[in-house]
């Protein structure tokens, strides 16, 4: 039925589509490659004072950070149960303030069309365009010094991330079994319940690891604020210019993340 | 339940063209064509999961096509629906998923706490036992076998305890002899409770065997409707004509 | 229930009596779920009483919130913002997030390739290392990695885009690798069956599959960049973060307020831009 | 009467390099004002002035240490703000004795930097944009003597974040040149950064007042009387003398608003 | 290529106990049994996309069980497979879906650009027009019916000129003409190439029509082994007697 220079035509058809497809992508990635160099060029190459760099200051001041002071790791322990107190306390906070506005930042279940939907995306947007030491300082008028301050402005930040994560799940489930319910005749808020929830519960609670480990992070300068925890023995240490302590926080910082990745291993085992 | 000049399609494509038919009490309809014909197309605009862009459906007393939401809803609880792709909720256990069955007749606050009423979850494990998954009751649903999932989704849709019965190649995924199982059980259920099936299948055999009318569509369009009898070589010839390979 | 339902039921359950006491969580685990939610409201009070925490200053929260953004923090002081001095170090700011952004996203496809736990071709060494890696760059904040690489490499663009990088590979590469542990099987398993070595599998399998989430992420890993680039001149490693700091250290809320806003501004401009890119993308790679 | 007389008051405290050093010399110090007002303590040590300032105007802090710079623009928006105290410095290398100490600039002995023309397109080194020594009064009173803006005479101004740091940054040649309080200065010699002699002095500012206590003006006349009383009589025990020690000063002594009328000359608001 | 005592499971549970059977050259081997038998897990054994716990496989005069990662993909270039799920890459057109086939004989760096041979693109199309897809070659894997799909997953696995077939279930989203068609088409090429096939069937009608040998699977034991005259009903009821329903 079709001949061979038909087929052949198809064939230089094909070739030619993926080409041009090529070509698009590769003008693409040269667009990205000229951004790229002149930001380094006006960024990094006539902004670094290389001669500077060159005179061996560097590897001297990097052999300090190397040379690490375990004997103020007993001084650490309380502050490191503190930081994972708040950044735990943070992320709960964080959890249940995003599970509203992630359900109005969902178009395809936003209660009320493009009105709330708006809501919910100026909320994610504005928790995340602030960044937490501001949040913090505003806290701080609100609240007082202490670890109140901080914990509300890690929850405030927490929000934007998992609510825009958990809207983006809502926002691509597998729609066949919201279709199935849908025929039994089950309402909104059955379909959310057993459609919506079980498909976007591992992606939320992944992300709850993900933020916590973000908010063990964020608490470590949250000693701005009086919070204590890590973030203040970070202070000291750099105020005494001990380099080898502040190695030493980091790496206990390092820890508790690790933990947090331990805890996470198992938690998606149960659940997903 | 009659359907009449029904027309729909996706995104400005037509599928379905003029299609009109009548399904009485305990009648139990196979709707049979080549494959991309619009089958599933057509069972799914009958409880509206497709809009139909023109025709009417009477249900119920009803045009399903003009209904509001709640009217849609409430005219849905009593239509169940069997799907070619299972549609299983794969993070809940086997007998939730048949339970979700009934969450059109359960209330909100009930729902949320997944506080089935007591005679529903039994009625869901006679169900189970009845599809032959006695032994899978708490297992979660993405542990089970094609032919497993299947059974589920049909216990689902019989806890309704419909009047009208959507299915889209119900046997897909199961062997000869679950397959004859689950068309008996089909027919025996339809003919307890008095109502009618509309059923998707590929396999002409077990169409003829246990359907008690024929419809056979192509392209969109009906080309057969008769009895299992009537459905001779030449109808067969016309529904599957177009076919190329 | 109509008379012909209670029929049906009786019809159906008469064969067998199927077990009347299944419960949906059987008996140990239901003690456990309880013991589990006790546990969850010790360890809230205990947390709460540990850090000193006085929930009693939150009467009035909103407020005292109020009163601060209304008397304080408004009006903005527009032309604070307004100054090229500030427009050009917005542009700077810009310039070092797309950097990091660009280097960040590049080293992190490999890097969170070795780190996905289905797809990691080399699972005895380059798995955990890989995990290392983007964990030791995560478990730092940016304000730090800044701090230290200030101290290492002086005062400069340098130390910022690098702190930015290594903040964003920290970030990507944990989002990549989820991205890529989450795919689907079986074009995997179709791929491998034909014999393909696994950079095609991981080319014809896993980038089709993880492509458009990818994409997202990397845009908005752009977007969380930025947001940490207005900071990272708090420690002299440029861009508008100098700024904010100074006006916040002589607590000039109205001038705050503006940087804000100009931030929210080209945050708001980058998202439609990107909601854009997103969707042309999405159609070219389709 | 109209006055607050709370139950416990809040102080708060900027940890600067020197009073980090020791945390536990502040639990003395704490006792002694616990004593003397009878009342409790709550005791907060965040890293910034500007919570500091901030904690200050929402009345969740009673007493606080402020910089002189974070007191003139804290005074300015809040005028119950009030100063009450201060150190009195021990004389110690560069820095003099008395309640205030001075802004120094550094460079490197035996660069090419020893004269303030030499420094003419160089790169300068501040604290940060708040610290008056390290910041305010070089913008000011030093563009005074060079008349030309700071970043119009260095090819850069950059901020490092701490005295300490500064003095090592010219120590190991990250930058050319700073401008570094004394006492601060003398704390980096102290802790055995860098020697007093490794440097040139090629500017010295007048006389800049210490680190201010402050209270608010709301309180009852009588605890305000307490609260300074506990202060200026730190120095006669020993748990007060050893928390001066480690400050490098002899005793706190009085101070009023006027006291800081330089900073305002500065150009602060 | 021999099989012998094959065993296999997951997570602890076993599901296939001591399996042997031979297939020779241009064998047409059915594999049929109830639902979660292991008909599936059995063929993925084959080309160890399941890890055999025990037993020998013999291909191409080697044993499968025992190679290296690099020896294992070289094996399985050989092997074409059919997925009951079709598995195919949804966001690549049904061309490159197709030309996924030929990267265990692609280099790195021709795939990593996708520049397929032109010779390998032209198999393609003649593939697809074989399999009646040539209207939907640039369409997206995503947009095509359960049985378009599913021919594109037979073309994909056609294009590595197998030295043998395996397949899960080809038909069951076929409607019966293409079933037919397609269990025809896998036929003619196993004669053309003179290759063996071992396929996984439901429809026991199909199998005897198509296969020349049948295995009979029972919760992963052979039950039957024999050609289509000797599937008499006892062996049937043998086959499925352990079902329920
Ligand atoms: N969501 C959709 N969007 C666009 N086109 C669709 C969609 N679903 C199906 N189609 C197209 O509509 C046509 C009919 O599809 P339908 O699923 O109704 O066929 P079918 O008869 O059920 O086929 P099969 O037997 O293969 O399941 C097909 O050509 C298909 O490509
Ligand atoms: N990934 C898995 N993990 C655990 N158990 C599995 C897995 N896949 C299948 N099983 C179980 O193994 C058994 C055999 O499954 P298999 O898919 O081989 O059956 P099958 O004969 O192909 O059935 P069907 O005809 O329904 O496709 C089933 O009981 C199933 O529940
Ligand atoms: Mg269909
Ligand atoms: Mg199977």
């Amino acid at each position: 039925m079709t001949s061979a220079t038909i087929l052949d035509a198809k064939t230089a058809h094909i070739a030619s589509c993926s080409r041009r497809n090529r070509a698009t992508r590769y003008g693409i990635y040269l667009a990205i490659f000229l951004v790229v160099a002149w930001s380094v060029d006006v960024l990094i190459i006539k902004d670094t004072d290389w001669a500077r760099l060159g005179n061996g200051t560097v590897g001297r001041t990097v052999m300090q950070f190397l040379n690490v002071d375990f004997s103020i790791v007993p001084d650490l322990l309380w502050p490191a149960w503190e930081t994972l107190l708040m950044a735990t306390l943070a992320t709960l906070l964080g959890l249940v303030l995003a599970i509203p506005v992630a359900w109005l930042g969902a178009y395809n279940i936003t209660p009320l069309g493009r009105f709330s939907y708006s809501i919910g995306r100026v909320l994610m947007t504005l928790s995340r365009s602030v960044h937490e030491i501001v949040w913090a300082l505003i806290f701080v008028s609100a609240v007082g010094l202490g670890a109140m301050a901080g914990i509300l402005a890690m929850a405030i930040r927490s929000i934007g991330f998992v609510s825009k994560t958990v809207s983006e799940a809502i926002e691509d489930i597998d729609y066949g079994p919201v279709e199935a319910l849908m025929a039994a005749g089950a309402n909104r808020f059955q379909i959310l319940l057993y459609a919506v929830v079980p498909q976007v519960i591992p992606v939320f609670l992944g992300n709850a690891i993900f933020e916590w480990d973000i908010n063990i992070r964020r608490s470590t300068i949250m000693g701005l604020v009086g919070a204590g925890g890590l973030g203040f023995s970070l202070f000291r240490q750099m105020a005494q210019f001990n380099y080898g302590g502040i190695t030493t926080v980091v790496l206990a910082v390092l820890v508790l993340i690790l933990f947090g990745e331990i805890v996470s291993r198992y938690a998606r085992k149960a659940i997903i | 339940m009659e359907v009449q000049g029904l027309c729909a399609g996706y995104a400005g494509r037509s599928i379905l063209k003029n299609v009109d038919f009548k399904v009485g009490p305990e009648d139990f309809v196979a709707i049979i064509g080549p494959s991309g014909a619009g089958k599933s197309t057509l069972i799914r605009c009958i409880n509206r999961l497709v809009e139909p862009s023109a025709g009417t459906i009477r249900f119920m007393g009803r045009d399903v096509v003009g209904l509001s939401q709640s009217e849609l809803r409430e005219t849905r609880r009593h239509i169940g629906m069997i799907f070619q792709e299972f549609n299983l909720i794969e993070r809940m256990s086997v007998i939730d998923n048949v339970l979700t069955g009934r969450l059109g007749y359960t209330g909100t606050l009930r729902s949320l706490f997944r506080a089935f009423k007591h005679e529903n979850v039994r009625h869901a494990l006679t169900l189970l036992e009845r599809v032959g998954l006695t032994e899978h009751v708490d297992k979660r649903a993405d542990q089970l076998s094609g032919g497993q999932r299947q059974r589920v989704g049909i216990a689902r849709a019989l806890i309704q305890n419909p009047k009208l019965m959507l299915v889209d190649e119900p046997t897909s995924s199961l062997d000869p002899k679950i397959a004859r199982e689950v068309m008996r059980l089909i027919t025996e259920i339809s003919h307890e409770l008095g109502i009618p099936v509309l059923c998707n299948i590929h396999d002409v055999q077990l169409a003829t065997e246990f359907c008690s009318r024929i419809i056979g569509l192509q392209d969109g369009v009906k080309k057969f409707e008769g009895t299992p009898a009537s459905l001779d070589k030449s109808a067969l010839d016309e529904i599957y004509a177009m076919e190329v390979l | 229930m109509d008379v012909q339902e209670n029929a049906y039921n009786k019809r159906t359950a008469a064969p067998t009596q199927p077990d009347a006491t299944w419960r949906r969580f059987k008996y140990p685990q239901s003690l456990y779920r309880y013991c589990a939610l006790l546990l969850v409201l010790a360890f809230l009070a205990y947390a709460i009483q540990a850090l000193n925490i006085d929930l009693a200053r939150l009467s009035g929260f909103f407020g005292r919130l109020g009163e601060l953004f209304s008397q304080r923090y408004y009006p903005p002081d527009l032309d604070y913002i307004m100054r090229p001095k500030y427009l050009h170090s917005v542009i700077e700011t810009l310039q070092m997030s797309y950097l990091a952004a660009v280097l960040g996203i590049v080293i992190s496809v490999p890097v969170s390739w070795l780190a996905s736990y289905n797809m990691s071709p080399w699972k005895r060494v380059g798995y955990p290392l890989a995990r290392l890696f983007i964990m030791g760059c995560r478990s730092v904040h940016e304000m730090i990695w800044t701090i230290l690489l200030v101290a290492i490499l002086g005062y400069g663009f340098l130390p910022g885009v690098l702190a930015l990088t290594l903040f964003c590979i920290g970030f990507t590469g944990k989002l990549f690798s989820e991205a890529i542990e989450k795919i689907k099987r079986g074009p995997v398993e179709a791929v491998r069956a034909t014999g393909a070595g696994e950079l095609s599998v991981f080319v014809y399998a896993v980038l089709p599959q993880v492509r458009v989430a990818w994409a997202g992420i990397s845009v908005y890993t752009w977007d969380v960049v930025f947001r940490a680039a207005t900071v990272v001149g708090f420690f002299g490693a440029g861009g508008m973060g100098w700024y904010l700091r100074e006006s916040m250290q002589l607590t000039a809320l109205h001038d705050v307020a503006a940087i804000l806003l100009s931030i929210i501004i080209v945050v708001i401009i980058s998202e439609v831009l990107s909601a854009w890119v997103r969707k042309r993308v999405a159609r070219a790679m389709a | 009467e109209d006055c607050e007389n709370p139950k416990a008051l809040k102080y708060s405290i900027i940890p600067t390099q020197d009073t980090v050093r020791e945390l536990a010399l502040y639990k003395p110090v704490l006792k002694l004002l616990e004593e003397e007002t009878g009342k409790k303590i709550e005791f907060y040590m965040p890293t910034s002035y500007s919570s500091v300032v901030e904690a200050l105007l929402g009345k969740w802090v009673d007493i606080a240490t402020l910089g002189p710079e974070s007191y003139v623009i804290a005074h300015g928006k809040d005028p119950s703000i009030e100063v009450f105290a201060t150190y009195y410095k021990k004389a110690h290398g560069v820095q003099p004795a008395g309640p205030g100490y001075k802004s120094t600039l550094i460079t490197k002995k035996g660069s090419k930097f020893d004269s303030i023309e030499s420094l003419k397109g160089s790169v300068l080194l501040l604290v940060d944009p708040a610290s008056t020594s390290g910041a305010l009064i070089p913008k000011s009173l030093f563009t005074k003597e060079i008349k030309e803006p700071l970043d119009q005479y260095f090819s850069r101004v950059a901020f490092s974040g701490g005295h300490d740091l500064s003095t090592i940054a010219i120590e190991n040649g990250k930058a050319d040149a700073a401008f570094v309080a004394t006492h601060r200065f003398m704390n980096t010699v102290d802790a055995g950064k860098a020697k007093v002699d490794d440097f040139n002095y090629l500017w010295t500012s007048p006389r800049i007042p210490q680190d201010p206590f402050v209270y608010r003006s709301q309180l009852c006349p009588d605890l305000k009387a307490k609260i300074k009383k506990a202060f200026l009589d730190l120095d006669k025990t020993p748990e007060g003398r050893k928390y001066l020690d480690n400050v490098d000063s002899e005793k706190f002594v009085s101070m009023s608003d006027s006291d800081y009328d330089i900073i305002r000359e500065a150009g602060v608001k």
